[in-house]
């Protein structure tokens, strides 16, 4: 374990982001859970894809790939493959991730390799300029959608669910509380972890997260979950989640209402993918932390679990298999 | 046993049926036996698009030629001299490229009503007349084959399938091979499986001993084969796909260095990958990824991580990879692309063989983004172009483009088993211990950068697609740095050319016309140029492996011809290529069929150009 | 609506796939499906990948675009947008519609554009000769995975289900009593309608689907299910599914043992996706039928809705916008 | 008014600052000043890469250069004549290419240490010699701006930002240029926000009043501008990506058929785009596919049903469409691409500009896949160029790929709006209602098939990438049907140049040196080559616009010279298309580094080569 401080992670190279962005707080986010972590630098890969959230390695003091738009989960699958000892981290954006890149993040959720991935969720593609994205919400307006978007907009925690996913978190940019340890919850996790982040690109989707980020009202909008804990929320922890079985949905209820007590509160289960579900489509409250953890083997522990990590036969060998003709004498 | 009057440098036999008749087995096992005997040799199977396609149609034929003999065996034959066909079905759709006076045998019970009319006939073919002009011999080769195998108690159904066995018999002894490979072959293959093992057994022995036996020997028994002058090596037999699996994993050990093939299965560039997927023992792993571009992502980061990445893909696969192979340029990271062409344009002709994908090879990018392109001439020749491959991504930090081919990939020949500990060590940037080397500080002969993969704290970098800063890797608009990235990556290219060996001639002499080519029409011009010498027309032959960049010596070489001919299976892509790098004025010959070139024509093209030598040479070879 | 038989809908061309393949059935089925639901050649297309199963436009008597790995959802996107009058259908594979055509699937069906999409799943890549798909299961042997493939599979419905598609539906290749009319309820409905076919590869993965389809274990491994009645199944009618509300499972239990009347019995609501999902990822009885059916406006029908579909400005006007420097007299 | 001494052809001027100040506004509200008071020019904005660059750093400037006067004002120009930097960054980065005694406008309030030290300068230039070359006006321009908006009662922040407009009444004032189009933009554009509307125009007018009245004026005034000779007709500014987008919906009218634009967005092809979304009540209709791979099929699925698929983007989105391409070049279906060409390889530098595709346009593709390509030169110049593309494609059934540039894209120029009803209308080949023709029956001229969409009962057919029997468009593996639909796809393309005008020399004379080149080089070369043929030399300027096929008249046309220069932004790719084309010897001239040719290069390489002419000649037009 290293002892490193988050600025041993901070490269010379100047940010460039634009003044405000929501990136600059994930930064730094990601370079406490590095340094909190104990990550070392040698043994650490940053790999992105191209977007203003996949600009990020350049500003790591780690090894970093910056590569083409929406193949980033796939450079990094072989980055594992090639080395498992390397802690290998995927920085995208819901367009790069989710729009041009969803069948790698689809498939890479399958497989569950074990990359710690980022989806920086701004709902709108920044780096150019600002027209709408597979997250966007219906009727966001952009320069290709000036009259408002008519498509729905994907839920990035249910699609993982959907791809089989083994782990999906979520929190807000602004949150350097518990952002830095839930990354590294990400990182512990043997399998591929899905974190979303919602951020705020101020230029073209300016605070629209801002009902659930803005820190005034942030305690009645977000519900931070637990595993073995129960679903309350709210300043003064009176709110929670119950199931309908009826409906299969979760209710949002105030405990000490309509007779209603913490055992009626539906306790997180983290390993249970129909619970993630309801939770990562909760509109009001939000649901923050880990939605979801699976214990599943990592894709590359049995992929070298069936072959052979260094050459076991020369090619010498191998060139004689078959009938052979022998001239020699 | 009969004595045979004549003796033949080579044989030319096809063996046609439905593909479920066992018929590339059949071929297969031929092959194995007249490799074993000495014969050079050389094979293109030929089947149908379909999986299973529905028996005793025209496009459900599947077929397997193979010509065999003396020396320089380099095609499969223009025409065959013996037809070996199962159903009315294969008998039409061979007949055209017979010769009058060609030895026809089939198998006479497959000549039903039903059967003919499947094949689309109105008539049997064997009585109405079609058949005159060659020489046929009808054999009721499924009723002797269920006779034979009867005391092993198969149904009448498996004990028809034996029926290539027994013709295999009968073929075998034809030409005076022997049975004890396949024999080999059957005990291991039905070693768990008694009756089906004992009724092919049976089956192959009854039809060889039907050919002693009966009445019809004289016609059967064909001339002595020459045998090939070999060297005091061991052969074997091999086709081009295993052969480049081969020379891949060697190189990878004479690079000490692991490799990560990524691939997405398409036809016919899986071969490759199934053939490796066997060979994991052997420093090689494979990966299947969910498409092509996710392959060579993941190869690209496997060679980013240290473990040089191999893909592999048919023409529209390679397609989707061209995004990420700019990125590979780019970041200046090693890779190998195998590309097993087929015939386009689109999905195409999956399974049939062409050479239309160089213009992709060598201009398929955008951006200016030159990368070396290499092509296999010859299912043998896959295992040093693999290693000559390998050998140019990692000397220049570079990825590398390998040609292939359908035809190439499936087709086997005889292969003198190269002594490995001969080839030179393939010597890779990977940091030394006590290297002082910054991760873009360039060689300054291959400009190649250093090969710095993560888990060494010395070499901590960022590297990308967006143009680099020459020295520091990070990211750089800088008008100045773009230009001199630009003249590195062209310098890197154009100094391939300084590390290959010169062109030669392969054959034949110069000042009258060169034959210039590339690929799989290799055999058949050898062949061809042989003849012509043999004619005594004044032609030499010049076979390029190094596409990008030519050898230095190509422009002068050529200028020693009066004619440039061009043979190309596309409609003239390496033409484009001379023209462009050598400003050459050329004659082309292109063919578009999904067939590989046959002698007789690239003999008439010559023809048409070459002036007559002095006096014709006994040896031909230079 | 016109008055053909399912003869009508056949081509000239011979069908080629291997003797005894699930495709022939299912071919049938769409035959029967086009004729009992009255669909006109000439305004019908059917538009599909490369595979084996994507062979069959050639088979249908209607228009017909055989594409390009992977990406038929995009290609009949673009005619259905042209022209929204036609009627589409989309033919796809395991491995062309999950795995290289994945991130299409996912945006149709995130969209809701109205296409018919009919998902082969042999669970194989048949034309290609035998490789383990997306959807293998672990454990498959195959060229490519000879000691067993190490993935996870995909499940067809929970991925539309993430994907937030509105129409999800099942059957199995041979069942040619169901399956006309479940080919006609996704013609009907208005958006996206996926269904799965799970399809016997004689070849290269004979009777994975056994357990499943085979005649004689039907009824006790297939769950038939219906908007609005209850989740039973079984010779006898006498099993049937509840919800663990702890678990947030179905259970299948049997009605008179244990205490189990029908009114413990779940009832089918396809308007539901979280039902959807666990219906999807049932095992043991597998669910057949329309597990998924959610309103939502198509695509197609909002985007013409913001736009003219004809010509409203003629060019000679439009060249005028902005400052003119009139230079003609 | 001061009176000024002389008069001048054309003047330059270079705006630049940060992001933030609203350069590139001003840069096109001078422009719109410039062309409405008869003007001819063109226009170069060149903004940083970053979305909103930090303040003050190099990297994070903006600028906007103009060239405006009278006839053939081709190019921004070379060095600009005044340069107007709003903080030190700004003058820094621009000093390099500025001559000596070239006029300067600072804002001095922003050379503050701290601003001078974001710049990474170590001392003020202003003050520190670095100056003395030139002729420097610096004036409080922040503080004067402030001051003149203070009674409309913005916060100083607010305030501040309405100094682009301040200079911009400066500048107009120093050129004589109108302020009546900017006032009625800013009225236009803040209809709804009185304090913005009105602080803007008095900053206008107050920048203005203070050239007006200073002492500074003798060296302001600039010498009159020429203005230019134009025709009696109406115009207009126009940048390419909205020339490009009516040239496309024009082009749709004139085809009588509506167009689906399927794209995703990409720098810097994502501004047509953008425009056209603007323009969905002329015939078409825009659709943001999830990539550029689904965005062509979208396309080419619309063609299928009818209406002409468009789709664009830039070099690594065409990349992953060539797959695609192939199969809208398999089953013949009309398509246009446009590709807005920027700085590679891989990602490179998006927002710079390059001619580096043109290989990908050309050879890009797996399988003998022959396209037609067409390049812009110039803003203008998209209208035509994408009705010609659209034109091709519908008479041909064939994909044509469009290529042009960012350079292009964002430039503008003055325009004669062209009279649309002159132009011919487009001949599609829909079925007639009375047609007896096939689906795949071809007209004998263009090769073009039926465009037969769904919908109608006799046409009903299948189509696909697998090789079509040339008749019925069912598979076929027939290897003389492959031969012969090979055959079609060459000669259609081919065919193409017997319907497309002869090349023409542009300007110039035969016999000495042809500059030929392609694109956006056209305004440097033209500019170059006038100035040339002014001093006596003889050259001649070939401008292609029809990359392939080449018009049949140009290897005619070019061995009327014994020179062929091919300047290009990229190493060599239009030379290698002319030597394959036309085996052409000829001198390269490349660039690569993401700007523009300027004047003075290529004047230098055509010297090199070009003789003197016996006698200059005056109007040197042809
Ligand atoms: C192949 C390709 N297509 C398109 C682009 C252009 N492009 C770059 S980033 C981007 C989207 C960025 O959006 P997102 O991933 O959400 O990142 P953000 O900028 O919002 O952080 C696009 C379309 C590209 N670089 N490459
Ligand atoms: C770009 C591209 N990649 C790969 C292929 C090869 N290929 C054709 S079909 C296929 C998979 C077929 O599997 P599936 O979709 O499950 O269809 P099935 O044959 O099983 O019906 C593959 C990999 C191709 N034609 N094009
Ligand atoms: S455009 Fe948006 S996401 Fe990109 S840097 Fe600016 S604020 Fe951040
Ligand atoms: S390979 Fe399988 S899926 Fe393909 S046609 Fe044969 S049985 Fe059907
Ligand atoms: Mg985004
Ligand atoms: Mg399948």
């Amino acid at each position: 374990m290293s002892n490193l401080s988050f600025k041993d992670f901070a490269t010379d190279q100047e940010v460039r982001w634009c003044p405000g962005c929501g990136d600059y707080s994930i930064l730094k986010g990601v370079q406490r859970a590095l340094a909190d972590g104990g990550s070392e630098p040698e043994n650490t890969v940053f790999v992105s894809g191209i977007g203003c959230s996949s600009r990020m390695p350049y500003y790591l003091n780690t090894y970093g790939f910056h590569t083409i738009h929406g193949r980033a989960p796939g450079f990094a699958t072989g980055v594992k493959l090639a080395n498992p000892e390397l802690e290998v981290w995927v920085v995208t954006g819901d367009g790069d991730g989710l729009s041009i890149g969803g069948n790698h993040l689809l498939h890479t959720l399958r497989r569950n390799i074990n990359l710690n991935i980022l989806l920086f969720n701004n709902e709108i593609y920044g780096l150019t300029k600002g027209q709408y994205s597979p997250t966007s919400r219906p009727g966001t307006h952009s320069p290709t959608s000036p009259q408002g978007s008519v498509e729905a907009a994907l839920q990035p925690g249910q699609f993982a669910i959907g791809a089989g996913a083994t782990f999906f978190a979520r929190c807000v940019d602004i949150d350097q509380k518990t952002m830095p340890g839930l990354f590294n919850e990400a990182k512990t996790h043997n399998g591929t972890s899905f974190v979303e982040i919602l951020q705020n690109c101020i230029v073209y989707n300016k605070d629209v997260f801002d009902d659930i980020a803005a820190k005034k009202t942030a305690a009645e909008a977000q519900i931070h979950v637990r595993h073995g804990e129960p679903l309350i929320y709210g300043k003064d922890r009176t709110r929670g989640l119950r199931l309908n079985p009826q409906t299969i949905a979760l209710e949002p209820v105030v405990i000490g209402q309509d007779g209603i007590s913490l055992d009626d509160i539906l306790v997180h289960d983290e390993t249970n993918p129909t619970l993630a579900l309801l939770l990562a489509n909760l509109q009001g409250p939000t649901a923050m932390g880990v939605l979801l953890r699976r214990e599943q083997p990592a894709f590359e522990t049995s992929y070298w679990g069936i072959r052979p990590s260094q050459r076991r036969q020369k090619v010498e060998q191998l060139l004689r298999t078959g009938n052979l003709l022998d001239r020699r004498n | 046993m009969f004595e045979t009057t004549a003796s033949k440098n080579s044989h030319v036999i096809r063996f046609a049926g439905d593909s479920g008749d066992g018929i590339q087995l059949q071929g297969q096992q031929f092959t194995v036996a007249s490799a074993m005997s000495g014969h050079d040799l050389a094979t293109l199977p030929d089947f149908p698009a379909e999986i299973r396609a529905p028996t005793g149609t025209r496009y459900g034929v599947s077929a397997f030629q193979i010509q065999f003999g003396g020396d320089h065996i380099t095609t499969p034959g223009d025409t065959p001299d013996v037809l070996i066909a199962f159903n009315p079905a294969a008998l039409v759709v061979n007949l055209a490229n017979l010769s009058p006076q060609t030895l026809v045998i089939v198998d006479a019970n497959a000549f039903t009503d039903q059967r003919i009319k499947r094949a689309d006939l109105t008539s049997n073919p064997l009585t109405d007349g079609t058949m005159d002009a060659y020489q046929v011999v009808d054999i009721n080769i499924t009723d002797l084959t269920v006779e034979a195998v009867k005391p092993h108690g198969l149904g009448t159904k498996d004990a028809g399938r034996c029926k290539n066995f027994w013709a295999l018999g009968l073929i075998l002894w034809m030409f005076d091979q022997s049975r004890s490979q396949t024999q080999n072959w059957i005990q291991d293959k039905f070693a768990n499986n008694e009756k089906i093992r004992e009724a092919n057994l049976a089956a192959l022995n009854a039809g060889n001993a039907y050919a002693e036996n009966t009445e019809f020997p004289q016609v059967l028994k064909q001339p002595t084969t020459l045998q090939a002058s070999l060297a005091a090596v061991e052969y074997r037999t091999i086709t081009g796909a295993e052969s480049l699996a081969l020379g891949l994993v060697a190189a990878g050990e004479l690079a000490d260095t692991q490799l990560m093939f990524c691939s997405y299965p398409i036809t016919p560039a899986s071969s490759l990958l199934h053939h490796l997927v066997g060979l994991e023992d052997a420093g090689v792993a494979t990966y299947q990824a969910e498409d092509e571009i996710a392959a060579i992502c993941a190869a690209i980061g496997s060679s980013y991580a240290g473990k040089l990445g191999v893909t592999s893909s048919s023409g529209p696969g390679v397609a989707l990879k061209t995004e990420a192979l700019g990125l590979a340029v780019a970041t200046e990271l090693p890779l190998v692309l195998v590309n097993s062409q087929r015939a386009g344009p689109s999905t195409g002709m999956p399974t049939k063989t062409e050479q239309s994908d160089l213009y992709q090879a060598v201009y398929g990018r955008n951006g200016d983004t030159p990368l070396p392109v290499v092509a296999a001439r010859s299912p043998a020749d896959c295992f040093d172009t693999a290693i000559e491959a390998v050998r140019i991504a990692v000397r220049h930090m570079t990825p590398v483009i390998l040609l292939t081919d359908g035809y190439i990939a499936n087709a086997s020949e005889l292969w003198p088993i190269p002594d490995i500990s001969g080839y030179p060590e393939i010597l890779t940037t990977k940091p030394k211990a006590d290297a002082e080397q910054g991760v873009f500080e360039r060689d300054p002969a291959t400009f190649a950068r250093l090969w710095a993969a993560p888990g060494n704290p010395r070499f901590i970098h960022r590297v990308g697609g967006i143009e680099k800063d020459a020295s520091t890797g990070n990211i750089s608009y800088d008008a100045d740095n773009h230009q001199a990235m630009t003249d590195i990556r062209t310098s890197k290219v154009a100094s391939v050319a300084q590390f290959i060996p010169d062109q030669t001639i392969e054959q034949g002499v110069s000042g009258g016309v060169a034959v210039v080519a590339w690929g799989s029409t290799f055999g058949s011009i050898s062949r061809a140029v042989k003849e012509c010498l043999d004619e005594g027309l004044q032609v030499g032959h010049v076979h390029i492996r190094h596409i990008l960049p030519f050898p230095e010596n190509l422009g002068q070489l050529l200028a020693g011809f009066d004619h440039i001919l061009v043979p190309e299976l596309n409609t003239g892509q390496l033409a484009t290529l001379l023209r462009d790098k050598l400003n050459l004025n050329l004659t082309q010959y292109n063919k578009v069929t999904g067939q590989p070139l046959i002698v007789s024509e690239v003999k008439t093209a010559i023809a048409k150009l070459a002036p007559k030598r002095a006096q014709a040479v006994g040896d031909s070879r230079e």
